[in-house]
């Protein structure tokens, strides 16, 4: 059974079919790439299964759950958790708040445990500051962890949020090109991240446009064009493909 | 370490022992038959201390919804008028125009401080996901609307005249005019500090991040599982029930409420205030409101060594005091004690 | 009582909040920002308006004219002053900022121009038809016979012009059409080569010449003072965002609409409630935001 | 390694500062009980309650300068009749001190803004008292005065205002007829005519014109409102019936569907209660709307203003105003005319009235301290002695052992045992050159309608 699935999806802007009767599944531990011209949709395709917008039409299922039109936070709760193209940290908080938020089930995020500063709030907070000072290590963070993170550079930011998303221990990771604006070594350090999660069973589902990384480190990879489903497979196979080269040339000629 | 060193702590607990000590003295200035002497030059400062303390506890509440998460409140008044204005109506014994129900003050005080969070709930179920500037207009256009019915209905809410003869518990208690003042500003002066420990418990816990988290990005918090709506509407529901709390401690100080009392110019004080000080950091809320209060209040003696008429002067305080809020935003659009950085403001 | 005879007196105030509408909207769909000082600019228009009739030779329309060129020279003066700097920082401090200007604007003319209320001197001719037949429906009459002013008329063709005009401008001209698309997309129409701040300007004056122009108008009807124009502030805003903000077309649309349920309300509510007409304007604003948070004719106002 | 990211050091600075000042300020103003009369005897002022007033009063006599406090509408709604009331009070300020002065010392007007707000009336009122040493306020409106009750029922100042026409303070206020017994005053007084009264003789007069239906339009504000419950409950009382009210906003644009709803009705006249500049408005629209029929306006309409703005429809229109001129309006005019060029309005003379009847009464005390004043506001102007206009000829008077009574610009003032005045009714007619005179109802037959101790 897949994890998850998007069934004939539509999407319209003023007119303008972002996606269009697309339909994507992805099988539990996967590691899977998403890849298209500018404007095929993938974004748009992410935002769908995300909840970042409803989709007009088709439907999304999670787990064998019919998911559609669900809101972001209630997908975060049910193992779903992505990071953003444009990297959207907290700016206005620092790296190690910014990790902390995202741990789920924190009594201190209720009014009265807040308040009274009750023992399970202050017991969780503990874990929930241990938990994240780990991820900032991994990600070699810490001697910025009290840093705003408007402070961090595009590479740094691209760590952040992946440790913020880690914080929510999901099922189902969506990165949206995490290699974007990356210099090559921290290019390699997210991939090996990556792969260590996908290894230790997370499924990944990434966009990304530096086809190279991409091709290395998924199992399988989703071409987009104009918001259809183009081309799936092995990724060697879809490189290969007639109308993957020729969608790509046209893409890049633009 | 153990788990209470680590979290947070601090400011709020001072607050609380300070707000404990104040009640506790003014108490003791109420109840026994101990007596303070004010110079009388000092009086119209502790009258307008008592309501900065009063207004304290407004710009808390304001500050929670857009220090804290950013929502734009730009009717927080209607809150306080309507705390009062229940207040009022429910323990007011003998007033000249409007309802007045009698009932034991404290049971008003509770009525004014849930008509003001039914209101906030009102306002924010409908309205929350506007965004920020048209979150202010309807806001505004709310407390208008309640404005035009306090005046309108005289039979219910007294017209213009308000409602009279509510009770004053503190003046009740002590009929020395210097004690019943000392002992009004350091109950009420408590009860603020009491509000500052509150506000400060609860941001500074989880709560708070999720809250400033709103703030940054609501989408991001939302996408790590927060439920923004849930939280926007508490918070805006808190901070008018506080506006409520500080309407009905109004009402009760003052002994009565009339629409003159809640006008626009209230809303603007309690902006600046917060703006002046740094939006996100509950002392300096405060501190900026006791600047702009204070400035307001020395101003009126800077009538005595300007060499200009009244009027004229009366004038030229109110283009003060809208520059200064112009000054501020562009100047210093963090406070002076906010951090730029927290808010995301480039100073 | 006639419906017909309230429906011309809310055409009436609709074209007052109209004209000063359109200013104040396109402020919002170029420059991004609610102001609130809008109000205090009218007050200026009526002053120099005022002052030029007191001065300048000449019948009413030249003090017209003044008032104009005048509120666009004081709107340009008060932008590039206080509000380019701070085009960056978002909706929100430009409100803010917009009302701690027009405090200081509304007291500074208080200081400069007095305390007491002036009158432009005016006549005024009254045209009736009575000879219209009545429709009565329970208390209510669908037709029945009226009247209208020439101040009336000058009023509703003064606001006619202004809606030509300002069509005119967003279609026909470069400017205008720069204005609409920056309206739609501004990082689109710097792309395309349009110069923001330039368009910007163009805004802010011509939102200047409309408020010099709605200032006279209203200053006629009522007088002129510190007030004049602060007293309508509400309603202008009303009408921009219940027209949904941004658009002119819409922000017309709103202004009817307000001037003829302050009008309808007056007549037709409860006698115990016929204070409260302004607030029915705001109680119709909320439910249009609540309904259509777009207003009547615009962009989406919701964030999530 | 800190874990409190709230901490940063601009928090704890400011903790500090504000902390260190807070315990600054406590202990500046806060000495207990009992033996600290020194530190506050020096500025002899009121507001201390009248378990000590002893040492309070004694200064009186010795005093350089003598202050009262005027708190007035520089901003605000009302501000544009303000310059009137603030010149009679100078011109008055000025005869008092051309006279030698109160008790010889030179007698002082401060004068703060309100914008008539409550809030800002009650920092104004506590800081003329304790901060410039007033020993009695000569303004307030009835919007700061209502709610405002308690705190100046605490304030123990006695306030004797030129403004308020509020039915409120129809039975509030005054010495409850026992001058030397302050433990039943409320320290109100006004030297306008309220509402209750001139509005009788409005009433009166309108039905002995045969103006038996009438409709109403006014304001939403207290001033307005309560005009027109005083004159419709003495309209009604004596067989007139109300057609149509309509209540209106008052800064409006335009009032013709207020007027046409209100046409729509039958009466014979209809009544008008706005501000000024919100009344121009309504009567132009009315003028163009071609309604016709009688109008009778509010006292505050009787300005040159509105028959110039309103035009010739408007001559024959009423106005029924507190008799502008009391006993001694000549002597009152002859000094306002010297200070300045500001209109006289209704609250003008009632201005001057007030502060020559709290100066007399410290005359009389031989004493400036509130209570003192108090205490002889009812003898200096209700008594049976020796009739005076100015405070130049009571204090001549008092000088010879005479008792006194004051006889003022606008009304008698004599002040009934809610510290409210009777004054008679002045009707005028508005004509191209201005409202002239044209009956006058006596203060006596007015008072026919009123009932004793009801006012």
């Amino acid at each position: 059974m897949s994890l998850l699935s998007a069934d004939g999806l539509v999407k319209e802007f003023g007119g303008l079919r972002a996606i269009d009767g697309l339909s994507v599944s992805i099988d539990e531990g996967e590691l899977v790439g998403v890849m298209g011209p500018n404007g095929a949709g993938k974004s748009t395709f992410f935002n769908c299964v995300s909840g970042v917008i409803q989709p007009d039409d088709g439907t999304v299922s999670l787990n064998g759950t019919d998911v559609t039109g669900d809101a972001p936070e209630s997908l975060a709760h049910r193992g779903l958790v992505r990071t953003f193209q444009n990297t959207r940290e907290l700016e206005t908080m620092t790296v190690r708040d910014n990790v902390r938020l995202a741990a789920p089930d924190q009594p201190g995020e209720r009014t009265l445990p807040a308040l009274l500063r009750s023992g399970s709030m202050q017991e969780r907070e503990e874990a929930v500051r241990e938990r994240a000072d780990e991820l900032i290590e991994m990600f070699e963070l810490d001697h910025l962890a009290d840093e705003y993170s408007s402070n961090l550079s595009g590479g740094q930011r691209k760590l952040l949020e992946l440790a913020r998303t880690l914080m929510l221990d999901p099922d189902i990771l969506l990165l949206d090109e995490p290699f974007a604006g990356v210099n090559p070594t921290l290019t390699g350090e997210i991939a090996d991240h990556v792969r260590d999660l996908n290894n230790d069973g997370m499924t990944v589902v990434i966009i990304e446009h530096e086809l190279e990384t991409l091709t290395e480190l998924v199992d399988r990879l989703v071409v987009l064009q104009q918001g259809q489903l183009l081309v799936e497979g092995e990724p060697e196979a879809v490189l290969e493909d007639e109308r993957v080269i020729e969608a790509y040339l046209g893409g890049d000629a633009e | 370490m153990s788990a209470l060193d680590r979290l947070p702590s601090g400011h709020g607990d001072r607050a609380l022992i300070a707000g404990v000590v104040c009640l506790l003295v003014g108490a003791l200035f109420a109840l026994t038959p101990l007596r303070v002497q004010l110079p009388s030059a000092f009086y119209v400062f502790v009258e307008v201390g008592i309501l900065f303390v009063i207004y304290g506890v407004l710009v808390l509440g304001l500050d929670l919804q857009y220090g804290h998460t950013g929502l734009v409140n730009f009717g927080h008044v209607v809150f306080f008028a309507v705390g009062a204005y229940a207040t009022a109506m429910l323990s007011a014994q003998d007033t000249f125009a409007g309802i007045g129900l009698g009932y034991p003050w404290p049971l008003g005080l509770a009525a004014g401080v849930i008509a003001a969070a039914i209101l906030g709930a009102a306002v924010s179920l409908t309205s929350i996901r506007l965004r920020g500037d048209f979150l202010a207009i309807v806001t505004l256009a709310t407390a208008e609307i309640f404005h035009s019915v306090f005046v309108n209905f005289d039979n219910i809410f007294g017209g213009n005249v308000g409602i009279l003869g509510v009770p004053r518990p503190i003046a009740a208690l002590v009929t020395d005019s210097d004690t019943r003042l000392v002992a009004t500003l350091l109950v009420l002066g408590g009860v603020t500090l009491l509000t500052l420990a509150i506000v400060t418990r609860l941001t500074e816990a989880p709560y708070g991040r999720v809250l400033r988290a709103i703030r940054a990005d609501e989408l991001v918090t939302r996408s790590v599982g927060k439920s923004t709506i849930t939280y926007k509407t508490q918070a805006f529901v808190y901070g008018a029930a506080l506006a409520g709390f500080a309407g009905g401690l109004f009402a009760l100080y003052n002994g009565a409420v009339a629409p003159g009392f809640f006008t626009i110019q209230v809303t603007v004080t309690v902006w600046i205030g917060m703006l002046l000080g740094g939006a996100a950091n509950h002392r300096a809320v405060l501190a900026g409101l006791a600047i702009i209060m204070g400035l307001r209040l020395v101003s009126r003696f800077a009538l005595d060594v300007t060499p200009v008429s009244g009027d004229v002067f009366a004038s030229i305080r109110l283009i003060v005091v809208g520059l200064i809020l112009v000054a501020v935003i562009r100047y210093r659009p963090a406070g002076i004690w906010g951090d730029p950085q927290e808010l995301g403001v480039d100073q | 009582m006639g419906l017909l005879q309230e429906l011309v007196f809310g055409l009436v105030t609709g074209s007052y909040i109209a004209i000063a509408a359109i200013g104040f909207t396109l402020i919002y769909g170029i420059v991004n920002m609610i102001n609130f000082a809008y109000g205090e600019y009218i007050s200026l228009g009526a002053f120099i308006g005022f002052l030029a009739a007191n001065t300048l030779p000449g019948p009413l329309p030249v003090a017209v004219v003044a008032a104009m060129i005048g509120g666009g020279v004081v709107s340009i003066v008060l932008a590039r002053g206080f509000f380019t700097p701070i085009n960056q920082t978002g909706p929100v401090p430009m409100l803010l900022t917009s009302i701690g200007l027009g405090i200081a604007l509304r007291n500074g003319i208080r200081l400069v121009g007095g305390r007491s209320a002036r009158y432009f001197e005016t006549d005024t001719s009254t045209f009736r038809f009575d000879a219209l037949p009545d429709i009565p429906i329970g208390p209510v009459d669908l037709l029945g016979g009226f009247f209208v002013t020439s101040e009336h008329l000058i009023v509703i063709g003064s606001a006619a012009a202004v809606f030509a005009a300002v069509h005119l401008l967003l279609t026909r001209t470069d400017v205008g059409i720069a204005m609409r698309a920056m309206g739609d997309d501004e990082s689109l129409a710097r792309v395309r080569g349009i110069d923001t701040q330039l368009i910007r300007d163009s805004v802010w004056i011509l939102a200047g010449v409309l408020a010099g122009l709605a200032g006279v108008l209203m200053a006629v009807q009522t007088n002129v003072s510190a007030d004049t124009g602060y007293s309508h502030i509400l309603q202008i805003l009303s009408a921009a965002i219940l027209g949904g903000a941004g658009s002119p077309y819409g922000a017309i649309l709103g202004a009817y609409v307000i001037g003829l349920v302050l009008a309808v309300s007056t007549a037709f509510l409860p006698s115990s409630m016929t204070g409260l007409s302004s607030a029915m304007a705001f109680v119709i604003l909320i439910a249009v935001l609540l309904v259509k948070p777009s207003g009547i004719a615009g962009t989406e106002v919701r964030e999530a | 390694m800190s874990s409190d990211i709230t901490d940063r050091v601009n928090r704890r600075a400011f903790l500090a500062a504000a902390g260190g000042g807070g315990v600054v300020g406590l202990s500046g103003c806060v000495g207990f009980g009992g033996g600290g009369d020194g530190g506050d005897g020096g500025d002899g002022s009121g507001g201390d309650s009248g378990t000590d007033d002893g040492s309070d009063g004694g200064d009186g006599g010795s005093q350089d300068t003598i202050v009262f406090g005027q708190p007035g509408a520089l901003t605000g709604s009302f501000d544009f009749l303000q310059p009137g009331v603030s010149q009679a009070a100078d011109a008055a300020v000025s005869h008092i001190n051309d006279a030698g002065g109160v008790l010889g010392a030179e007698l002082e007007l401060v004068r703060r803004d309100t914008g008539v707000d409550p809030q800002e009336a009650r920092t104004v009122a506590t800081q003329l008292v304790e901060n410039d040493d007033a020993a009695a306020i000569v303004g307030l409106f009835s919007s700061e005065i209502n709610p405002l009750w308690d705190f100046l029922q605490d304030l123990q100042t006695p306030v004797v205002t030129p403004w308020p026409g509020s039915t409120f303070l129809d039975t509030r206020g005054g010495d409850k007829g026992t001058a030397d017994d302050v433990s039943d005053d409320e320290w109100v007084w006004r030297t306008v005519v309220g509402d209750t009264v001139h509005t009788a003789g409005s009433a009166v007069y309108a039905l002995e014109e045969g103006y038996d239906t009438l409709g109403v339009i006014n304001g939403n504000t207290e001033g307005e409102r309560s005009y027109v419950e005083g004159f419709l409950s003495v309209y009604e009382e004596n067989g007139g019936t109300v057609a149509e009210r309509v209540e209106v906003e008052l800064g409006s644009s335009s009032y013709q569907s207020a007027l046409s709803r209100l046409f729509d009705a039958d009466f014979d006249a209809f009544l008008v209660s706005m501000p000024q500049e919100s009344a121009i408005t309504a009567l132009s629209d009315w003028s163009d709307g071609g309604y016709g029929r009688q109008p009778i306006l509010s006292d505050t309409l009787a300005q040159q203003a509105v028959i110039d703005q309103v035009g010739s429809d408007l001559h024959g229109a009423w106005v029924a105003s507190p008799g502008r001129s009391g006993p001694s309006y000549d002597a009152f005019e002859s000094v306002y005319t010297e200070h300045g060029d500001a209109e006289i309005n209704g609250w003008t003379p009632p201005s001057w009235d007030a502060v020559q009847v709290t100066a007399l009464a410290i005359e009389r005390a031989g004493e400036a301290s509130p209570e003192a004043i108090q205490r002889n506001l009812g003898p200096v102007s209700r008594g049976e002695g020796t009739v005076v206009s100015t405070f130049a000829e009571g204090k001549e008077a008092l000088a010879n052992g005479e008792e006194i009574t004051y006889e003022g610009a606008a009304t008698p003032v004599n002040f009934t045992e809610h510290g409210n005045v009777f004054g008679s009714v002045t009707i005028s007619t508005a004509e191209s050159g201005g409202f002239t005179e044209t009956t006058e109802v006596p203060a006596e037959d007015v008072r026919e309608y009123v009932a004793e101790g009801d006012y």
